[in-house]
């Protein structure tokens, strides 16, 4: 079975993203003053093959954990769906 | 004393290290990524530079090359290991350091000779050191942004984990971090460069005193001074 | 028909006189591949078709020079068995549409063409000239080429030890991206970007082939407001991480016995380089472009042989070597593929598919183009500005003092250097903020100066001397720093040269330059030409960028700028 | 009135991205052999006022164009809706 997906990952709450912080600051520069809250995250797609999926999902959680994304500051979040 | 340096793709300051250690009087020995073992080795560095482009996250990619596995067993059991710069990085993501190091807060890469404060003289990297000690050290890195959280920096505090800090945060660093040890003060990972520091004639000659640490806080360990 | 063909050619960059000879040399008409091949190697960036005849006034010999024009760089003799090599060239172009890659590509670019020497580079350095920054945009490149040189050299860990920045509208829509490299190499190892042997292998190595960059042919004219995903050039994009891994690949091979030549792919990829190391062993190439490893689906013929992919490098090697030169690049995780062998047919032979799809004679495509000579006039200009400018009696040197050292174009340059990282190789002795750059060499005494000037008030207002000054700048820097000069390279950025005035300009100042060289003994060992930097409102100053290198034979007596202590004297000399 | 906005940069088709082949290099040596086609792009969230939905659309296209992603190499889109 063919799966797609998309992995999203971004800046825990808290932690200060310097580029945020200089594309907010870029934008204000720009005259923008009525933008607000700009966060910026990774976004994964890839296609994996796999007979269940459970399986799948248990690969890409894992391959989040270990690559994509460092728990430390980042959290991660995917969707799964099934290619047509 | 034998270093061995791991030659990751994408590391440059191997050479560098090897020309430090070799500059001290001491032996060398090139570790290739792929492998997965090494021997007789008494102090391990990682490198400088840009390990797989440093693409993903700095050190995000080089965590999983094959020798990292067996590093990771010899700082376990208390081997010398010092993380320069991308070495530091490296460190960081393969969780034998906390935290972890991000953008430099202006995004610009800073390449400088830069005071740092000793603060920690408990460890063998800072063997022949004064608490309180300037170092004037070069700096080369777009990625030295020390970032850990609030509990966590208490824990480095609390347990003296913090080895060098900037007197003048050129990256952003929590706390001006330039320098940090795991508990057992085995591990090592520092931005500025070390073994850049060996020479007068390159600008500066600080980088020696650590190195020179090391090198005594073994000899003496090994009775071999 | 007649006009079809005639909207061919043109497209592909060529003129009725250019077609002419290309129909005698083939005896028969080229078709699209062939036609669009000889356009890029026929274009002014590649044939030099507007200036070879003025760089034969460059001195280009001596007793330091080990190699001259015509290959990938120059080489100087270090003693001791060193090989200096070392070339400076422009990225303009691309830098102003795309700053960042532009840049970048510029050095990936002038890095490969040391290391196909065979040589280590071991120093940088770059020459940059924009609008004023007080126009957005103009800040905007600078931001971008400054981080792009950075991002690049860094990761290659190349220090980058010097360069020059000017700011001035002239350059508004033509802003100068140039970067010089320098290594070093054993004299007995220098390679050669040459092909010969009949049966030696052809292998392009290193990055996959894309539809990067193809500019020439019919892409050139198409409108690029057409928003036509798929006809689009699309810009090439540098990958640091690549051509370090390609670096090191390479480093390995220079003792291989098996290797015959190697070259970098740059300008009009796959048939520049191919066609060059073909010409320069007087030979012929039958190239198979499906064993070239690509990396989009259903690439055309045209497309392989035109990409201006990067990251790759094209070698010749004896069949009994292929097997160990492929074991090199796969240690470094690299694709090496045999894409063709070295004939004897003194023809350029290109198979697709099982199809023959080309077939050029060498010497033609590489040398037969028809050299222009255009028209001179002396700008009138010249003679008006040529008079005294009253200098005010009443100022207050403070103020003025301040007001200098807060122009744009004196302030400090740290912003820009700190961004390069100049200390990695252990090597630096003069970094960038003092009078030149040096790097020694390891294992001697010895260190090598290097420094980029150029002025371009001197030769805009009086070309001839003011070539000669831009050379007498490089040459003063150098001696200040302690070193002996050695030769130079040089990057001609001009504009259009089918101006009369501008190219009388430019026919001067190559006069000045190869005039101060010859005096000063500093041979010319290579260089660049930039021409068409014009835009619709703006053309740029002549700025010829000389690079010039000398050495020391004791780097612990390098001069730096720093006044050194309290109640020292100071003098001022010269007249 | 409130929007919020979130703007996907992404490569043009053809062009190199080094980052991807990177990391698809890191994902094949890890031992996933059943992963594909990956590609990263960049995932802008932020939040934006004005008087219209028109108004606030030209505001992001420009921004987006400027400022967000690099025409010349980079392809971009985004979506807009009203904060509830
Ligand atoms: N683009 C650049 N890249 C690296 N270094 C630069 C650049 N521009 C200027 N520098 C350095 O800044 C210093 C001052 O530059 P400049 O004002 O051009 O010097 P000078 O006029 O004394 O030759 C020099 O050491 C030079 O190498």
């Amino acid at each position: 079975m063919k799966y797609n997906v998309e992995v999203i990952v971004s800046f825990k709450k808290g932690v200060l993203d310097p580029q945020s912080a200089a594309v907010s600051g870029a934008i204000a520069s720009l005259g923008y003053d009525n933008i607000v809250n700009l966060t910026i995250s990774k976004k994964f797609n890839f296609q994996i093959s796999g007979s269940t999926r459970d399986i799948v999902e248990e690969q890409v959680d894992n391959l989040c954990r270990k690559l994509l994304a460092n728990p430390v500051i980042e959290n991660y979040h995917y969707s799964i769906w099934e290619e047509k | 004393m034998k270093f061995g340096v791991v030659l990751f793709p994408g590391s440059n300051c191997d050479k560098d290290a090897e020309y430090a250690v070799n500059f001290l009087g001491q032996s060398c020995e090139m570790l290739w990524h792929k492998e997965k073992n090494f021997k007789g080795i008494d102090c391990i560095i990682l490198p400088g530079g840009f390990s797989y482009g440093d693409y993903l996250r700095a050190g995000a990619i080089a965590r999983f090359a094959p020798i990292m596995e067996r590093v990771v067993e010899f700082a376990q059991k208390g081997g010398l290991v010092m993380g320069i710069c991308n070495g530091f990085q490296i460190l960081t993501e393969v969780g034998l350091l906390p935290g972890v190091l991000i953008r430099n807060k202006n995004l610009r890469f800073v390449c400088d000779i830069v005071p740092i404060r000793v603060e920690n003289t408990e460890v063998p990297y800072t063997y022949n050191l004064k608490k309180g000690d300037i170092l004037k050290l070069p700096i080369a890195h777009g990625e030295g942004n020390y970032y850990i959280d609030n509990k966590g920096l208490e824990e480095l505090k609390k347990n003296n984990q913090i080895v060098f800090s900037y007197l003048d945060n050129p990256n952003g660093s929590v706390e001006n971090i330039a320098g940090i040890v795991n508990i057992k003060g085995n591990v090592l990972g520092m931005m500025p460069h070390p073994e850049r520091g060996v020479e007068k004639v390159l600008g500066s000659e600080d980088g020696m005193k650590i190195l020179k640490s090391v090198i005594n806080w073994w000899g003496e360990k090994n009775g071999k001074l | 028909m007649a006009n079809s063909r005639e909207e061919s050619y043109k497209l592909a960059g060529l003129t009725e006189e250019e077609y002419q000879k290309i129909l005698a040399d083939l005896k028969r008409e080229p078709n699209p591949l062939e036609l669009s091949m000889y356009g890029v190697l026929w274009s002014e960036h590649c044939s030099y078709k507007h200036t070879k005849k003025l760089l034969k006034y460059f001195p280009t010999e001596g007793e330091k020079v080990l190699q001259g024009p015509g290959e990938n760089a120059g080489v100087l003799d270090g003693g001791d068995d060193i090989g200096i090599v070392f070339k400076i060239e422009s990225h303009n172009h691309p830098s102003a549409v795309e700053p960042y890659q532009g840049a970048a590509t510029g050095v990936g670019g002038i890095v490969r063409d040391i290391f196909s020497m065979g040589a280590r580079p071991v120093a940088l350095l770059n020459s940059l000239r924009f609008g004023s920054l007080n126009k957005q945009r103009n800040r905007y490149l600078l931001t971008g080429v400054v981080k792009g040189i950075g991002d690049y050299g860094n990761c290659l860990g190349i220090p980058d030890v010097g360069g020059e920045v000017y700011f001035h509208s002239c350059y508004d829509e033509n802003p100068l991206v140039n970067a010089m490299c320098l290594g070093l190499v054993s004299v007995d190892k220098i390679k050669k970007g040459i092909a010969q042997g009949i049966g030696n292998v052809v292998m392009l190595v290193g990055a996959a082939t894309g539809r990067d960059g193809i500019k020439g042919a019919s892409f050139a004219s198409a409108n690029l407001e057409e928003d036509n995903e798929n006809k689009r050039p699309s810009v090439q994009v540098g990958d640091p991480f690549m051509e370090k891994l390609l670096l090191e690949a390479c480093m390995e091979l220079v003792d291989n016995p098996y290797v015959v030549g190697v070259q970098d792919l740059g300008a009009a990829g796959l048939t520049s380089s191919a066609c060059e190391m073909a010409a320069r062993g007087k030979s012929g190439l039958e190239l198979n472009l499906d064993k070239v490893h690509v990396r989009e689906e259903n690439m055309s013929a045209m497309e392989i042989m035109l990409s201006e992919s990067q990251e790759r490098m094209l070698y010749v090697v004896k069949p009994q070597g292929v097997e160990e030169v492929k074991k090199v690049f796969a240690k470094w995780d690299l694709q090496a593929s045999e894409i063709g062998k070295v004939t004897d047919s003194g023809k350029i032979e290109i198979y697709y598919k099982g199809k023959l799809e080309g077939s050029i004679p060498t010497e033609s495509i590489v040398d037969g183009v028809p050299l222009r000579d255009p028209l001179r006039k002396k700008p009138a200009y010249i003679e008006e500005k040529a008079k005294d400018i009253p200098i005010k009696e009443k100022v207050n040197y403070n103020d003025v003092l301040k007001t200098l050292i807060a122009d744009e174009n004196i302030c400090s340059r740290k912003w820009i250097y700190s961004q390069y990282d100049y200390m990695v190789g252990n090597n630096t002795i003069l970094r960038p903020g003092d009078t030149v750059g040096a790097v020694r060499i390891q294992g001697t005494t010895k260190a090598i100066g290097m420094t980029v000037d150029c002025n371009p008030l001197y030769p805009y207002l009086e070309p001839y001397h003011g070539g000669m000054m831009v050379v007498l700048e490089s040459y003063r820097n150098l001696v200040a720093g302690g070193f002996k000069p050695l030769g130079i390279t040089n990057c001609l950025n001009y504009p259009n040269p089918e101006d009369p005035e501008n190219y009388y300009v430019l026919e001067q100042s190559i006069k000045g330059i190869a005039k101060a060289c010859q005096e000063l003994n500093t041979p010319v060992t290579g260089g660049n030409v930039s021409l068409y930097n014009q835009g619709v409102n703006t053309k740029i100053y002549p700025t010829p960028v000389i690079g010039m290198v000398g050495l020391i034979e004791d780097y612990h007596r390098c001069v730096t700028t720093a006044f050194k202590g309290e109640g020292e004297l100071v003098y001022l000399v010269g007249e």
